[in-house]
């Protein structure tokens, strides 16, 4: 389906478009194969493995906000073995074209170890996206806002895999270029920005927050102002390639990462919204990519021009 | 959208052209409702509404309360308006054919039951349908039920202005063998699952959670099973037996 | 025009109600006199005020993003002596009733504390909104992110003036609760939670920021549940009042603000949307508090319940 | 809205009731055209537009060609919803009874020029009318300019589809003491600014630039002066002598 000016070597990896689906909200694939030609994809990152199982939060998990929603699913997942056992198979044998990362999480740095040192000897497995940004658990965003605990988290991970290690940054601190270097210095091959903003509802009449967990990450539309700026600020702080994602639902929005600096892009929220976006986004972004002078897509990443003062 | 009619207070029938769902459907499951991504206003999320209702011609029926920001939405929706559909999603009731059923609906718990009860009393089954709502303005209309079900609903309302005085399960008989349905607010789910528990009899439950992704996806759906592990309402429901949910709470 | 339900005494001011326009967002007050019955409002928080005057930020300085809006003025304002000679004086024949915040911003210490000691001697002026957290001028978020500095500033400005110092937080950081304690172990008396989140736009055809700072501030609906999360978090970390602020445009947004923990809140873009909002939202806190068994608004602050787990 | 007629391509005439607006509007001013804190979708900010025509009867039309999400939502305007309107706002061209005034429009910029010039030409003043579009699908019925403005327009498109062939400020001809009146896209009056320096001919501008609230409190719409000085253009603009601003870029 992409046309080859929008295929990208990344990560040393080929993808055949920049579109991925993002972790959490397409599952293990499997779950939205009837309706979404996944193989057609750049590709796909999987909901959060965890070393063991977890059950998640309470509900409500999910709630809408303006231009957004909030969502408290709190990393449920099936957990390594079963991962492996059940989830993987399936992505191996019906993605040949499509690129999967697995979105990893852990308690501790032996924890997000252990996960992939489990997946290492798999097939199947294009690389990891480290997931040290959720803001729906206790501790998620502990490895995403401190550089000592990223820093050697990231360093031992890249011990433990040769495959493409890959960080999700939380946009939740002050300067994400910090975070960025950090994770450039330890190793890392790229960068996924941004995780969700932590936020809450409140049912005014009950006086009880919506969410059972309290609180969540916002994702959506709502965010994607700040997302094309997080990508942007680490772009300019890293040279390792990045991944843009919040807020995507067009592929104007996706082409405002990519000249920001991202070399590929994921959707998530609106995959909710409508399954064939990531399609109809793959296929603006070639039409766009077409009518440029040079039709290459790796010409436009990060080629915003900024006006001198 | 091919007919809207505001057939109760703050309720709308709802048709569709949508040949593949009408074709598929079975009762008790749902479609996803959405306005795609063009549509920069609320709703964000495309919102879950059982089918109600579907022809050869291939439409489909809802049937909406007005609620939220997506419920007024669809109240506001003109006649040729596109909407994105997807489904039909989701577990549907099952019974056998012998099974004597009675349906209970409270307010617009109603939907699943009108094309449950309207098919199986086509196909000669012995289902009936008890439907309650708050007071006489939220009735759907007595005559349409009728024509849609093939049998007469038995109504009540709290206040008593349409059918009977009082709550829905104060029509409910003990009946050993008969399999009770149910789909309303869960207060009403609540009491139902106590009082077939007391008397032993069969209870599938039709539940309500927010949902995202509506295919399984997400893991933002679920409900709290027995055994303590969480359901998606989306794909192992929203019709569960109700002896599998936890009533705890 | 607040009925006396809405009266609480906060920061030891009076405010007759609960509803301020956020700063930046009604001038000083007069260009809005025609349009907004200003002295019924609990106040109002001027525009930014620094010690010289500043000419703001090139243009476009504003654009509209999915459920918000991004803004880089640039802090733009006349400076103190001007402020003093032509601003002061109309709020202070204007309102009485109504209370006045300064918010000051300076490159220094030294600066914001000049801004505060002129303006010690003037009358009209009931507080001042320490404004450490502006995105879009270089350095704005300096002392709102580096505990230190935030710490020496409010410990100088607490020096200049005994009246209401209110440090107006940025959302920008990991643990807003941090920053919110050390405010208040350094003598301020109040806290307004959000500023803006840094964003940017990229017109995508012309490769080019809109936004002619590159990036701003996002604010307006699409911030709502950061906002109440912020306040949420900063409430359980001080005992000194909060301002709730961000993406309010009804009283139903306001009122998950105070349940959070605010005891006031500000409307910002939503003045822009319909000048008429800050009346509106007085009015349905108003009808709210008098549904409730106990009709008084104070009670209804922080009265969020969380349930158990 | 009280009335909306599609009248060139993309391009709509909308009338709306507002006595007070209308009562009060000068040639030159505009009105901020909001959809209130209710509505969820784009836009969320107020657009401006200017005057384009006012009646007696308490109408204010509006001339809007679609652009982005905000002129699209009023394109799609139905009869009898309502809109925020706040207004008139700004500073009217402003000219001496005895002054010739030539007008020059590019595209939608046409809009103050037809309720200027019927206005003058109502109160037997001298002021002409030059109006350019990129083609003929653009371009704002004839007659109808006719019939607003008491005068014919000097048509201009650059692919002489309709009117002469070529750009509208081919149709100015220098002539010192006439007054010269812009509005249109940023090129054409920076080419206006150009002629009429060389010819000396005094030029006052209606510029553009992004509104937050409209009344000058937000700084948001700030043009450079001369001076090198900002200047709200809701307040102090939108119509400014063009000797005033920075031409520079
Ligand atoms: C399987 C299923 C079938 C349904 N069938 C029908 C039907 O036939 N007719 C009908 O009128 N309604 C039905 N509902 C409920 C309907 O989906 C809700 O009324 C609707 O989601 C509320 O949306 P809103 O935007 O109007 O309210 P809002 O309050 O704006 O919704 C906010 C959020 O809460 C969620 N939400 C709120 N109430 C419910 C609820 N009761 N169930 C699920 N999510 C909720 C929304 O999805 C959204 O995420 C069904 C729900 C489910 C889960
Ligand atoms: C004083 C004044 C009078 C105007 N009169 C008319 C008129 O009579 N008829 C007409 O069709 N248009 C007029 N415009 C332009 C009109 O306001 C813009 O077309 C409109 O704002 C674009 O909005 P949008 O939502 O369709 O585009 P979007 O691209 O969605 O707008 C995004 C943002 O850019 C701003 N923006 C984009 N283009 C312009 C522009 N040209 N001027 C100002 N802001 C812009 C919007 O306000 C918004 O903040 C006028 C503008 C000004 C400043
Ligand atoms: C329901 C849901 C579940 C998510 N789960 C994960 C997860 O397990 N791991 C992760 O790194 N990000 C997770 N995310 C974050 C998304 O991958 C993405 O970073 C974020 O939603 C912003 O993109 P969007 O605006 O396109 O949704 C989740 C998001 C949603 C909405
Ligand atoms: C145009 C504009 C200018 C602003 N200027 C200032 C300022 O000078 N000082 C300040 O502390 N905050 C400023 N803000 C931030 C607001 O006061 C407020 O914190 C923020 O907009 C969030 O609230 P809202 O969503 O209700 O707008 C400005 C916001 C806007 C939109
Ligand atoms: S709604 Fe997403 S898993 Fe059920
Ligand atoms: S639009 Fe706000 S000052 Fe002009």
């Amino acid at each position: 389906m992409a046309g080859s000016v929008l295929a990208q070597t990344v990560f040393g990896l080929r993808f055949q478009g920049p579109v991925l689906l993002a972790s959490g909200t397409c599952g293990y694939g499997e779950e939205y194969a009837g309706l979404i030609p996944l193989d057609d994809l750049g590709g796909l990152v999987t909901k959060a493995v965890s070393l063991e199982p977890r059950p998640g939060n309470p509900t409500h998990r999910i709630a809408e906000t303006p231009g957004g929603m909030i969502n408290a699913i709190g990393l449920a997942n099936v957990g390594l073995a079963r991962f492996r056992a059940e989830k993987l198979p399936w992505l191996r044998d019906h993605l040949q074209r499509a690129q999967v990362l697995v979105n990893v999480v852990g308690d501790s740095v032996d924890d997000f170890a252990a996960v992939v040192a489990g997946l290492e000897g798999e097939e199947g497995v294009a690389g990891y996206e480290i997931n040290v940004s959720c803001p729906n658990v206790k501790g998620g965003t502990l490895y995403g806002t401190d550089e000592q605990a990223l820093a050697g988290l990231v360093a031992r991970l890249r011990q433990e895999t040769e495959r493409p290690l890959i960080v999700k940054l939380t946009p939740n601190v002050p300067d994400i270029g910090l975070y960025a270097r950090v994770c450039e210095q330890e190793g890392a091959d790229g960068l996924s920005a941004i995780n969700t903003f932590p936020g809450m509802l409140i049912d005014v009449e009950r006086r009880r927050p919506v969410i059972g967990n309290v609180s969540g990450g916002v994702s959506g539309p709502s965010i994607l102002p700040m997302g094309v700026y997080l990508t942007w600020k680490a772009a300019a702080a890293v040279s390792i390639p990045i991944i843009g994602v919040g807020g995507i639902r067009s592929a104007a929005d996706a082409l405002q990462y990519i000249l920001a600096g991202a070399d590929l892009i994921q959707i998530g929220t609106a995959l909710f919204i409508d399954p064939a976006v990531a399609a109809d986004v793959t296929r603006g972004i070639e039409e766009f990519v077409l009518r440029q002078p040079e039709p290459d897509l790796a010409a436009l990443v990060g080629s915003l021009q900024i006006p001198s003062a | 959208m091919a007919d809207k009619q505001l057939v109760a207070e703050e309720t709308w029938w709802i048709e569709l052209d949508s040949p593949d769902i009408a074709r598929a459907s079975e009762p008790g499951q749902f479609v996803m409702v959405g306005f795609g991504c063009g549509n920069t206003g609320a709703p964000l999320l495309p919102r879950p509404f059982s089918v109600a209702w579907r022809s050869d011609a291939g439409r489909v029926g809802l049937l909406v309360r007005e609620f939220g920001s997506g419920t007024a939405r669809l109240a506001r929706l003109h006649l040729g308006e596109e909407v994105l559909l997807l489904g039909p999603l989701g577990r549907p009731f099952q019974f056998g054919p012998d099974e004597p059923v009675i349906c209970v609906a409270g307010g617009v718990g109603l939907a699943p039951f009108l094309f449950l009860v309207g098919q199986a009393r086509r196909a000669g089954l012995d289902v009936s349908l008890l439907y309650g709502e708050r007071d006489a303005s939220r009735v759907f209309d007595p005559a349409l039920i009728e024509s849609l079900c093939g049998t007469e609903a038995e109504i009540w309302t709290e206040d008593g202005g349409a059918g009977n005085a009082g709550r829905v399960l104060e029509g409910l008989t003990p009946a050993v063998d008969t399999t009770v349905l149910g789909c309303g607010p869960t207060p009403m789910l609540h009491a139902l699952f106590q009082f077939t528990r007391e008397h032993d009899m069969p209870l599938q439950v039709s539940v309500e959670e927010h949902m995202g992704c509506g295919v399984g996806t997400c893991q933002g759906c679920v409900v709290r099973a027995a055994d303590g592990s969480w359901r998606k309402s989306c794909t192992e429901g929203p019709v569960f037996n109700a002896a599998d949910l936890d009533w705890g709470r």
